[in-house]
Order: C-alpha cells, then structure tokens, then sequence
C-alpha cells in the first residue's frame, strides 16, 4: 500500500516482512525485482542511469498502485523504483502484492510490472563497457504486454 | 482559457528531448492560436534548430500537463506545466 | 536449479542471492511464497501439520522444475517446501524463477506453483484454535489452474 | 509378471488413507488375479472394515506405483511400492 521513489538499494525479505507485519489473512505473496543486465543485445553494459520526473513519479505509480487494488482482492502491495547511477547486477525495481490466494497475487504483480514500464516516467540510459552511452529504446513487447488489461 | 489569454507555462523536458533541447526547463508565454500540445510542438520547432531536431519525430515524442499523460491532440487549458518526453523506460 | 524439502524456514533474499550468485544475463527474479493463513473459511487455524511422501516428494519436485525450464528460458530456479508442524503465519513453500525478461520469470514462477499445488504429494492438517484438526481437502480452482498449461 | 508370478509388494498409505487403515506401511502377496490399482483396492477391502472406509470413496483416492502417479487401471506390473493417498493439498 505504498509506493516509493530512492537512491538507495533494496531488501527483499526485509520489504516482505514489514509490508505485511502480522496480516494473517495472507496466503500468497509474489515478489517482482528487476536488476541492470550486464548485457544488451550483445552490448556489455557497465552502468545505467536512471532519469525520472519528480512530482509525476509517484502520482502515476500510486494510479498504478491503486487500479491494481481495485481490480484484485489485495491484502497489501508495494512498488518501490530505483533512480540515479546503477551498476550491472544492482537491482531497479521491486513489487511486492500480497493476497489470500495466490491467483490475485500473481496477476496483480504482473500488472503492476506492466503498467509501470509504460505508463511511470522512468527512462534508462546505458554505458558500455567501452565508454558509449545511448538512452534505451522502448520495447514493443513492454507496450503489447500492457495492453492485455485493457 | 486558451483562446483568448495568454498565458505562462513551464515547459519540462526528459532523457534525450532534455539533451537536444540543450535545457531542463524554460518559461514561456503562450502566443494566442497555440491552443493543443501539438500546435505548442509547431511553436516551438520555430523558435530554432534544436527544437526541430528535438521534435523531429513525433511518434517517439510524449507529454504531459501539470504531470498527466496527455496525448497531442489534447488542449493546454489552464495547465501551468507542459513536460516533453520519450516513451517511458522504467521498471 | 534445486528443490529441497525441510523442516526448517526460509529467507527469500538469501535464497535469491545463493540463487542468481553473479549471473549478469538475469534481469527479472519473480519469487513466491505461500504462507499459514491464521484463518481459512472463517475457522481460526493454530498449526498446520504438513505431511509428504520421501522419495517420491523430490522427484516430483525435480519432474516439475525440469518441465518448466524447458517450457521458459530460466537462468535459475528453486522450490523449496517445508515439512512438518508449522503455525499460522509460517512460511509454507518458496519458489523462485529467474530469466532475462519477466515474462518467461513470471510464466514460470506460476506455473510451478500450480503443478506442485496439485501434483507433488504433500498434504495438509489443520488444527483449529479450539483444538479441533482435519485434514484440507484439494481446492477445484488448483485443479483449474494447472489445466490452463496443458 | 503379474498373471503368473505372485509378487510381495510394500503398500504405503498418506494422510487420512493412514488414519483410516491404521497403519502407514504393510508388505503383501499379492495373489493371481490382482492385475490393477483397482483390483488392489478391491481385494483390500475385503481385508476388513478399516480398508472398506478407507477406499469408500475411490473418487478422493490416488495412487502411486514407485513413486510415479497412477490411474486406478494401471497395471501393478513389476512395482515394488505401491501408496494410497488423497490429492495432494500441499504449496
């Protein structure tokens, strides 16, 4: 239930564990973290940066947050992006969507992974190993697997 | 609004609109006729170089007003912040 | 890549960390775990007694781990499903899979879950508050939702 | 095997199929004509009341012969373990 927008890295278990405190109506958790690969189509990659917009960051993830409640049965969730400088293998994004059973958890944190890549204004800029910097390219895919919520 | 008062918008700019634009931000006072975010993308393409460049494929260029996607059709109304970006890379 | 049955309780971090150790080509983790729920169709639940068949259990486990990865293209996967006396809040199985993009991570971590859930042979008992116990008895919507991947 | 060969086999029982035979494991002969999982769980029943409640209800009855699942018409062939238990409710 709450969305978060940091420099810092992040702890799994440690976010588990204080979203859901001793909520024992949940069943099902499903964690989602996404990390810097150290390749990209064949690009070793050494660093990413992260840009985001403040202000709008936090308002679309909360939208996102929220349509994802009202459309699943959820006892508590979290998205929580990482901005500034990363290094291959360092993690980008974390949700969390806690449920009674594990349907509503699973879909729920899909969605929320879904919506994110293409609707919160993050953008990605890569370094190669050899120096070259370029801004990442939005993936079609991104687009195609967020439309199947419509 | 819009039709008959001008008025003064921030104008943002994101990744790589950012670094062609060459600024973050910038003030402007809207000139009357500029009424949808695509006619504010005309006036500025001729307002220099970098803007036509900046701008120069739409289908890969975003906005938002007061921080709302928005698509370019839309009427700047009342909004006081107009952001230019790419498609979204996150997550 | 491993399955394990244990008595003992689990930490997804370090499962994950053990897990993805320094793999560069993992850019999405999708962990589950499915937890005692304090309450279960309005009975208040005290214990869990989780009951399994040695031998059989882990090439199960083994079986249904083999059919995932060669369904999706994971770099790492892990089940892990405790055993024994748990209480309401306990932690009762773990899955993790690891992939380049999320979707072949989230596919996966869900499939795994819906063939363990109705083909690996662990069984539950539940102690009431009031001290009464019974066996759980298979849901229908797990049958269902193992069907979907056939 | 089976049709002419008698073979000892160990049955194993799970969860309430346990409780309700009383025991977790027993070794048995089995005699001519007991081909199938199904012919087993007949031939247990008659055994005693213990196994007529145990299998009364075939429908939430599984079996396993060494330790691969099985249908009720599975021939028993060569198997050295064959177990008894109801779906399985773990995850």
């Amino acid at each position: 239930m709450s969305v978060r927008v940091q420099r810092e890295d992040f702890d799994v278990s440690a976010e588990t564990a204080k979203l859901i405190a001793d909520d024992a109506d949940i069943g099902a958790i499903v964690t989602f973290t996404g990390r810097v690969r150290g390749k990209d189509d064949g690009r070793q990659i050494a660093a990413l940066t992260l840009e985001h917009y403040p202000g709008m960051t936090e308002v679309e993830m909360a939208a996102i947050e929220a349509e994802a409640r009202s459309r699943w049965p959820l006892q508590a969730s979290l998205v929580v992006h990482r901005v500034g400088e990363l290094k291959a293998g360092d993690n980008i994004v974390l949700v969390i969507a806690a449920s009674v059973h594990r349907q509503a958890a699973f879909e729920a944190a899909g969605f929320l992974m879904d919506y994110l890549k293409t609707r919160a204004p993050f953008w990605k800029k890569e370094t190669t190993a050899s120096g070259d910097s370029a801004w990442v390219e939005s993936r079609d895919a991104d687009e195609d697997a967020a439309k199947r919520w419509r | 609004m819009g039709e008959n008062a001008a008025h003064t918008v921030q104008i943002r700019y994101f990744a790589w609109l950012r670094e062609k634009v060459g600024r973050e931000s910038e003030d402007v006072e809207l000139p009357a006729g500029v009424e949808t975010v695509a006619d504010l993308v005309g006036w500025l393409q001729q307002r220099g170089p970098q803007y036509v460049e900046a701008f120069a494929r739409p289908q890969v260029v975003r906005a938002a007003l007061d921080k709302v996607h928005v698509k370019p059709t839309a009427a700047l109304g009342a909004a006081r912040e107009i952001a230019f970006f790419p498609p979204v890379t996150g997550g």
